[in-house]
């Protein structure tokens, strides 16, 4: 047959948070005071998202599931198709790819149970309740659900995506959601974040679509394909070669560029603190998490296409990569917020993130896959602990005193937290976290950057102090602990009494009014056992990328 | 599964299962005793069993990295095993039979303990490059753990705090770039085996790659050792650290370092550590000299034993850079050796530490050598060790790495190590400088007349169960004084494995 | 006979064990050491008593080291000289066992002096026996350690624990040297086995290694037999008790070097520099040290100059003797020395007991009115004289007699110094000798100076010793130690009315009187031991009786101190060893402030490193945060910026 | 050739945008500045889509893309400047808002009081315990 080839069973991983989307419109639509209602179904959505990638993921190396894909035949009435078209399909899931739609949907489900609310009906009116202004109150649920849902479906289409077309609305389909659900917490901060993130997202998106644009003139290709910029010569505005592979060359940096922004790279960062501090806990993990997922799906994307003209333009994703750690770390080691710590510390392993690009080949891509990964797991586990004490502690969990004597309190949250840590850092028990450091280091060193190496070695020790920073109260003993509670609550009080924007202000005050601890705990359990489990077998995670 | 995989696997689940229960023990509950004198008892057995046995596991573990899970035991690694396996029970035995440092409770402070006897232990029997990398990384947060938490209560926290830092961040700096140097080797050989890559002696290797990766290892290792310039973390980390700190630190800790030259670069980069040996065997003899200058002045008796060590492992680094076999043997005697010793020493100032609550020399106090006999014969065996008197343990390690030194391998330059031998000679001379200066001031009273009020009168002598593993140290540094064929039988026909005809 | 030998090394160390832990009864301590050296002494002397000494030198010890390209046996050996010295060493180590029973009666740590001098004994008989760089030197260091445990016995006293430290330091200073040497001797031969080390085939021409291994193993036998300029630790060790002063000076370790240097002498027939070093240092010293030993105000502190300048006696035959003559001349004059100067410290530390006191001006005339102790001391200044027929005579003039044969025949200069050396010394012994047997025995005929008067007068001349702070170093020793402090008042002020002597250790010091008288006898045995020169005897006699009577009449018949005819300066500053003890603290001090430069360079300078980077991470902080408020247009202008950047560095480094 | 010219006016059109991003406070302008960079984008695409080759017409196809994508864009922006001004009281994107997110500014929380700030390599503070 002539035409399209659609393969459904290929698309259910993104099909599924839409139908997601659909489900829980209706669902609010039926019965607009059931509040978790929601939630269930976008946690039921992502979690067959989830499954349904499994099969992807297991699929052997090479070979990839492709949907709408276009044969020779029948388009190209008038001439020849161009070699570079030869069946090549708008959608295109190899293991590398499955893997990250996975681990998109699994983050999405953990920051799903995050922003699950306590009560099952909601109250007609909350009249002050916090800072949240009654008016939003009212079908807050359903919007984040539906804004999560929509986010999550970007990311997965982004992951497989292989033309510039459904590139571009991918990525701002997982990107625009994100700056509304920021907006939507409330409060100056929130908005504060929510306009840095969105003139920072506006500005390197039109850049990107300018990169984007420059890819087309340099390969008149459409198709984000190693052959197309392979084809480049054969481009309709080529001069010559040379000038169009400096087309492509700049477009790829555009591309770099634009999304170094969402993988909040230095220096392109500046949003990352405002936006998580501004955003709700369970927003701020999303942005952690889903959202990176995204960005590098993205990135490589487009880096695998443009592999074939070798590594030696990528120099500047190893300066990137250098900034963004050194930078990341040093401000993390100022901050006493653990919200802000965390998102100095997505700059930084952000950095990490990209070191292996430098060797565009699989080996780099594939490490830098496996490390943003690592990366997730053990964010989540962290956010997951932070939720559930700041619903214990209310503000004082976001302070680095209020975890003093966590061991002794709560000894398996206290190990949860130190395993994410370590992983963090990359020290044992933390295996994974080495293991990603090594995976990371790998290409570096292989394609014989041994500058970056030591950069990267010398930010490995700034990261392990930033990280020991946090550990060190939870491990602090009962009276230390004790007098550190004394401490926080005192702060907290000082806080409350508008010491700070921070403590009155903060969209979650008291927070435990809003989550509900069983969801807390259920997120916590999933990433703490997915970061367990991979940390002991590290093969498993490293597999999953084929 | 054979049987010695299963020992092997035990050995080092043993200790890990226990910390693991002692550190998810709740504090009330008193089984932390009998959990971590059994753990350390059993793993200290299953040592033994590995070591006669020469087990060995092999099995697949990170197929995408090809990373295995491969642990064996030889004669480079089974006097290492041995001692870590034993001093854990010692020190167990003395944490047990006195009080636990203030910070936290009993399971913690034996958890960390045992969780660090795990690292070395994998760390010594680990046969796979990047597995040693990683095993290398265990011991930092436990140790790190046991200052920062069970550290000297009489200092202010911020001492304790950087004292704890300095620790972990110089040795998470040093081992990343082991970490690169592993990479660059195992990207260059293809593979990560340690025996494939002994085998290979550097082949295929050329003479600038073997610099560069000799350089990035031995840089990353030297902090470990510690090679001077690179030491400074050593002195604040023993003063503060617990006794069990201290003596784990200084008896196994430091021997990675060292064992990490022997078993990474010696064999796998020889090339490049025969370069690289003139810059290694100064260093050492600046080392030895640095070190025992310091303690010529210095007034904590804990930091001036640290200095100590720093000294001593220069004579291993020197020995080391002579390249021959013997070099390698007096090396790894000189490691062991240092090994008792210095657990000895740190286990006998920790004592007198906490009777006097400082362990300042310049306070006048009472004369040990009647008062206290006890731990006045302890602190004279120790310091007589240290300063390398025949008849104990370290003086054969350091002899014959003068020795070796004197003759190098070929292609070493011998004017550079001669020099360096009389420095170290110097060295031993400045040994007994210090050690006979604590003796005066400790052991037999310099200035005790002045002692005034609680120092006036002597202190609690050692009993009991401290008291025994103080004597069982004691009979291991004088045993091993006059019998070093135990150790050298042991490292004799391994040695040559390592330089494969490089050496001689 | 083999197990013999290992016997004769093993048993006093284990003797010294057992007696540490017997600690606890005096009784069993007293056994233990009597006990053991009376089994040794019999043990030695069945070794030396075998019909044909076997001549072996392989009896292995603990077993040969397994080590890679360097074989370290680890023999012992048995032959004729090293069963003598055994012998010798055994008996006086028993007759000093046997005395200290007495002497330390009321010491509460008899004890572990009597265990260390075991352990001591027992170094001393494994470098006699060793037949093994590594060994000897292993005998040699704890000789040392049990030296700085004897000397320090009365480690109350601030002198003592000096002196034992100076002691210790100066002879490991010199080790320095014998390690190096022994080392780069036992490289040339790939062996640290003694007869693969002598019979390692010469190279063609100067051997450097060889000279420089054997010049160190000089400068290392220096150390431990006090030659110029390491002479000034043993005046110091008085301050040990009597015995231990006895053991170390008499037979143990001053006389190690000796003995060392013999077993090589071999290799420095060989080597002209090595033993040029060898004879200006022995007769520096032997005139030096006599020189001083005129001068000394304290009984103690004269014996021990003159054991300098006897042990360098030793040391110049070796420097000189031709390689036919061979080492035995010096072992024998080693064997007579440790005869007549045991019983000369037993004698002295009996006097002192007696009078609680060891500066002469105390024991003028104190020994005429005890007849025994009067006889034993005559025959012992007499044989350190050299006054025939006792021991002394002969074997000193056997040294000579080697010496002059080395001077006319094939050693030239060299020897000539030694032998002009050997003669002066030999005049200022006679006269020191005499000097104090006046001195003893003549006395004083205006009682109006009462001793502790003449104290005052020296201690007014020296000053005492003000307090040191503690946090001084190893090394730093400013104030020399009051000369006449010595005589460990501590001990006999603990007992000042001393318990008469016992049978039995008068009998011990009788034993060797009789060995002075008769030891030449037991030196038959040893071929070439004694062999006097007519020409050096008769010269030798005259310079004994000249030295005699110059003291004599100096001291107008016994009435005066000789030595008081000396100017005053000179005098004072020889009872002080001429500010030898200030050099040493000169260089302890030294020493001390480049220790305080390191540590100031370790905190300011290496740990600067660093430090640096964390400061600075800090500061960047600071920075980072001033730069990093919520203000959206910088963001923007980042993103601007950075864009800029990674498209120039992109399109500049693809092409 | 001729192709030049309509690029040549896209680098004009992206550059003005680029400066209007970075001149202009107020945040609707700098959103204009964002369109007109978008539509330097438009015109590459459309001229090169203007190729007889081009498959599936991608130029301008890609261009309808970016437009809808610009139009959700202004919806989002918009109601967040919306509520910026709703909130802080003004739409200047240069204006440091006064309220500060950053705790290491407000001293009360300034690490350098933390005692476990040396672990972040604060190495200068004990060196009383070398002996001088």
């Amino acid at each position: 047959m002539n035409g399209v080839v659609i393969d459904v069973g290929a698309l259910w991983p993104a099909l599924f948070p839409l139908l997601g989307i659909i489900a829980v419109l209706v669902v609010d639509l039926v019965s607009p005071r059931l509040r978790q209602a929601p939630f269930a179904v976008a946690v039921v959505a992502a979690g067959f998202g989830a499954w349904t990638s499994l099969p992807g993921v297991l699929q052997e190396a090479g070979s990839s599931r492709s949907s709408f894909c276009v044969g020779q035949q029948g388009w190209f009435s008038s001439t020849a198709a161009p070699p570079y078209l030869t069946d090549s399909c708008f959608w295109q899931a190899d293991s590398l790819a499955s893997g990250l739609q996975l681990a998109a949907s699994l983050a999405a489900v953990v920051c799903l149970l995050l922003a699950w609310p306590s009560t099952r009906t909601r109250a007609d009116a909350a009249p002050g309740g916090g800072p949240m202004p009654p008016r939003s109150g009212h079908t807050r649920e359903p919007v984040e659900a539906v804004l999560l849902l929509a986010a999550l479906a970007g990311t997965v289409v982004l992951a497989a995506s292989r033309d510039l077309g459904t590139w571009l609305v991918a990525l701002e389909l997982a990107t625009l959601p994100v700056i509304a659900l920021v907006a939507l917490a409330g409060g100056r901060r929130s908005i504060v974040g929510a306009v840095q993130l969105l003139v920072t997202s506006l500005v390197s998106f039109a850049l990107l679509v300018l990169g984007a644009a420059l890819w087309f003139a340099a390969t008149g290709s459409p198709f984000l394909s190693p052959d197309a910029a392979g084809g480049a010569a054969g481009s309709p505005v080529a001069l010559d070669s040379a000038g169009s592979a400096s087309l492509l060359a700049l477009s790829v940096v555009f591309v770099v560029a634009g999304i170094g922004f969402k993988l909040s790279l230095v220096p392109f960062h500046a949003w990352t603190p405002t936006a998580y501090a501004g955003a709700t806990l369970p927003v701020a993990t999303f942005l952690a998490t889903v959202s990176k997922i995204g960005a590098l799906a993205a990135l490589l994307v487009f880096l695998r296409a443009v592999a074939v003209l070798g590594t030696p333009g990528l120099v500047a994703i190893g300066v990137l990569s250098a900034l963004s750690m050194t930078v990341g770390n040093l401000m993390a080691l100022r901050q006493n917020d653990v919200v802000l710590l965390l998102a100095w510390s997505t700059v930084a392993q952000a950095g990490w993130v990209v070191l292996p690009l430098i060797s565009v080949s699989p080996l780099g891509t594939r490490a830098s896959a496996a490390y943003l990964l690592t990366y997730v797991a053990a964010t989540l586990v962290a956010f997951a602990v932070v939720a559930l004490t700041m619903r214990d502690a209310g503000v004082a969990g976001r302070s680095l005193v209020g975890y003093g004597g966590l061991w002794r309190r709560h000894p398996w949250r206290a190990g949860a937290l130190g395993l994410a840590l370590t992983s963090l850092a990359g020290l044992p028990p933390g295996i994974i976290g080495l293991v990603g450091k090594i995976v990371a280091l790998r290409p570096v060193v292989s394609e014989g950057w041994v500058w970056l190496a030591v950069i990267a070695a010398a930010n490995a020790v700034l990261g392990v102090a930033v990280y020991l920073r946090w550990l060190r109260p939870v491990v602090t003993s009962l009276d230390e602990a004790s007098e550190s509670v004394t401490v926080t609550s005192a702060s907290e009080a000082a806080l409350v009494a508008g010491g700070s924007p921070r403590g009155s202000r903060s969209p979650h005050n008291p927070p435990s009014l809003r989550v509900r601890r069983g969801a807390l705990v259920a997120a916590l359990v999933i990433s703490a056992a997915l970061l367990f489990v991979v940390s002991v077998q590290p093969d498993l995670l490293l597999g999953v990328l084929g | 599964m054979t049987l010695g995989a299963t020992v092997m696997t035990l050995l080092l689940l043993v200790p890990l299962l226990s910390a693991v229960a002692l550190l998810t023990l709740p504090s009330t509950s008193g089984g932390d005793r009998g959990i971590a004198l059994g753990g350390s008892l059993v793993t200290a057995v299953l040592a033994v069993l590995v070591v006669t046995g020469s087990y060995r596991v092999d099995v697949s573990w990170i197929r995408s990295l090809g990373i295995r899970w491969h642990f064996a035991v030889d004669g480079l690694s089974a006097a290492l095993v041995l001692l870590t396996a034993l001093l854990t029970v010692a020190v167990v035995v003395h944490a047990l039979s006195g009080p636990t440092p203030p910070g936290g409770s009993r399971s913690t402070y034996l958890g960390a303990i045992l969780l660090v006897e795990t690292g070395a232990l994998a760390t010594f029997l680990a046969r796979d490059a990047v597995l040693f990398f990683i095993a290398f990384e265990v011991v930092l947060v436990p140790m790190w753990v046991l200052i920062r938490r069970f550290g000297d209560d009489h200092v202010g926290d911020d001492r304790r705090a950087d004292a704890a830092g300095r620790f972990v961040l110089f040795t998470v700096f040093g081992s990343t770039l082991m970490l690169i140097g592993i990479l660059l080797l195992v990207w260059y050989q293809g593979t990560s085996d340690l025996d494939t890559l002994a085998g290979l002696h550097g082949d295929g290797l050329s003479r600038p790659v073997q610099v560069t990766i000799a350089a990035v290892l031995l840089t990353g290792l030297a902090i470990k050792v510690p090679i001077w310039p690179l030491h400074t973390w050593l002195p604040s980390a023993h003063t503060i650290a617990p006794t069990a700190g201290s003596v784990l630190l200084a008896g196994v800790l430091l021997k990675m370092g060292t064992y990490g030259i022997v078993r990474l670069a010696v064999p796998a980069v020889p090339e490049g550590v025969a370069a690289l040996s003139p810059a290694l065997a100064i260093l050492g003899a600046t080392g030895i000299i640095w070190g025992g200058l310091a303690c010529l002045v210095e007034r904590d008796l804990k930091r001036l034993v640290a200095y100590s060590s720093v000294a001593h492992m220069g004579f291993v680094v020197l020995a080391i850079a002579s390249g021959s076999d013997a070099g390698l043997q007096a090396a790894l005697f000189g490691n062991v050796a240092h090994g008792v010793v210095s657990a000895l020493l740190f286990f006998v100032v920790g004592d007198l530490k906490e009777r006097w609550g400082s362990a300042d020399l310049s306070v006048a106090r009472a004369a040990l050598r009647d008062k206290t006999p006890r731990l006045g014969v302890a602190l004279v065996f120790g310091f007589a060790a240290a300063l390398g008197l025949p008849g104990l343990v370290s003086f054969w390690g350091e002899f014959l790495a003068l020795y070796a030194a004197w003759s190098p391998a070929p292609g070493r330059s011998v004017a550079v190590l001669r020099t360096c031998v009389v420095v170290g000679a110097v060295g031993i001379a400045l040994a007994a400088a210090y050690s006979l200066r604590v003796l005066r001031i400790v052991w037999a009273g310099e200035g005790s007349d002045a002692a005034t009020g609680d120092a006036a009168n002597a202190v609690r002598d050692s009993a009991g169960p401290r008291w025994g593993v103080v004597v069982a140290l004691i009979v291991a540094v004088v045993g091993l004084g006059v019998v070093p064929h135990l150790l050298l039988s042991i490292s004799e026909l391994d040695v040559v494995a390592v330089l494969g005809g490089a050496g001689r | 006979m083999i197990e013999v030998v290992r016997l004769v090394v093993l048993l006093p160390a284990l003797a010294g064990l057992a007696g540490l832990l017997a600690r606890r009864s005096a009784v069993a301590a007293r056994a233990i050491a009597v006990g053991s050296a009376v089994v040794v002494s019999a043990l030695a002397l069945a070794v030396a008593l075998a019909v044909s000494p076997m001549n072996t030198a392989d009896i292995d010890s603990v077993g040969d080291l397994p080590l890679r390209n360097l074989s370290a046996p680890l023999h012992l050996l048995s032959d004729q000289l090293s069963s003598v010295v055994t012998l010798v060493v055994a008996l006086v180590v028993l007759a000093i066992q046997v005395f200290t029973v007495w002497y330390l009666r009321e010491d509460p740590r008899y004890a572990q002096f009597a265990a260390t001098v075991s352990l001591f004994t027992a170094g001393m008989l494994l470098v006699v026996a060793s037949a093994d760089l590594a060994l000897t030197l292993v005998g040699w260091e704890v000789m040392g350690w049990c030296s700085w445990l004897l000397i320090g016995h009365d480690s109350e006293r601030r002198s003592a624990r000096r002196a034992a430290h100076k002691a210790f330091l100066v002879t490991s200073v010199a080790d320095i040297a014998m390690v190096v040497g022994l080392i780069a001797l036992s490289v040339r031969a790939r062996s640290t086995d003694l007869l693969d080390v002598l019979t390692v085939p010469m190279l063609p021409g100067a051997d450097a290694v060889l000279t420089v291994g054997l010049i160190c193993v000089v400068i290392g036998v220096a150390g431990k037999s006090g030659l110029v300029p390491f002479h000034d630790w043993l005046p110091d060790a008085m301050e040990g008790p009597t015995p231990a002063s006895a053991l170390i000076h008499a037979a143990t370790m001053v006389a190690a070097g000796t003995y060392v240097i013999a077993r090589l002498f071999p290799l420095y027939a060989t080597d002209e520099t090595a033993r040029t070093v060898l004879a200006v240092l022995a007769a520096v010293t032997m005139v030096y040290a006599g020189l001083l030993a005129f001068a000394q105000t304290d009984l103690k502190r004269l014996l021990a100059y003159s054991t300098l300048s006897q042990v360098a006696i030793m040391l110049g035959a070796l420097a000189a003797a031709p390689p036919e003559v061979g080492p035995v001349p010096a072992v024998s004059h080693l064997v007579g020395h440790a005869f007549f100067k045991a019983l000369l410290f037993l004698g002295a530390g009996w006097l002192a007991a007696l009078v609680g006191a060891t500066a002469l001006e105390t024991l003028r005339g104190r020994a005429r009115d005890r007849r025994a102790l009067r006889l034993a001391m005559a025959i012992g200044l007499a044989s350190l004289a050299g006054v025939p027929p006792l021991v002394g005579f002969f074997t000193k003039d056997t040294a000579i007699d080697a010496a002059l044969e080395g001077a006319t025949g094939s050693e030239g200069l060299r020897a000539w110094v030694v032998v002009v050396a050997l003669f002066a010394t030999t005049a200022l012994t006679a006269a020191y000798c005499t000097r104090a047997w006046l001195l003893l025995d003549t006395p004083r005929p205006t009682p109006t100076l009462t001793p502790s008067a003449a104290n005052d007068s020296f201690e007014v001349e020296h000053g005492g010793a003000p307090a040191r702070s503690l946090t001084t170093s190893a090394f730093d020793d400013a104030m020399p130690a009051t000369p006449l402090a010595v005589g460990e008042p501590g001990v006999l002020a603990a007992h000042g009315d001393h318990k008469p002597i016992t049978l039995t250790a008068s009998l011990s010091v009788f034993a060797l009187a009789a060995l002075t008288v008769f030891g030449t006898l037991l030196l038959m045995g040893l071929d070439g031991a004694v062999h006097v020169g007519l020409a050096s005897a008769i010269v030798s006699l005259l310079l004994i009786a000249g030295g005699c009577f110059a003291a004599w009449s100096w001291s107008d018949r016994g009435r005066r101190d000789a030595a008081e005819r000396l100017p005053s300066r000179l005098r004072a500053g020889a009872v002080v060893g001429f500010g030898a003890d200030t050099a040493y603290a000169r260089v302890g001090a030294g020493v001390t402030a480049l220790a305080r430069l390191v540590v100031v360079l370790d905190r300011d300078v290496v740990d600067a490193s660093p430090r640096a980077p964390a400061v600075a991470a800090r500061q960047l902080g600071r920075v980072g945060v001033r730069v990093h408020r919520a203000v959206p247009a910088s963001a923007l202008l980042g993103v601007v910026v950075g864009i800029v950047v990674v498209a120039v560095l992109g399109v500049t480094v693809w092409q | 050739m001729h192709l030049q010219y309509p690029l040549a006016l896209a680098a004009l059109l992206a550059g003005i945008g680029v400066f209007g991003v970075l001149a202009r406070r107020n945040a609707v302008l700098v959103l204009i500045g964002v369109e007109l960079i978008l539509n330097a984008a438009n015109l590459i695409l459309v001229t090169v889509g203007s190729q007889p080759d081009a498959p599936f017409a991608a130029g301008p196809v890609l261009t309808l893309f970016v437009i809808t994508i610009a139009a959700a864009e202004v919806c989002v922006a918009l109601a967040v400047i919306l509520a910026m001004f709703r909130g802080l009281g003004h739409i200047d994107l240069t204006a440091d808002p006064e309220l500060t997110d950053n705790p290491a500014d407000d001293p009360a929380a300034d690490p350098a009081d933390d005692p476990d700030y040396a672990t972040t390599g604060d190495r200068d503070s004990p060196r009383n315990e070398v002996a001088s």
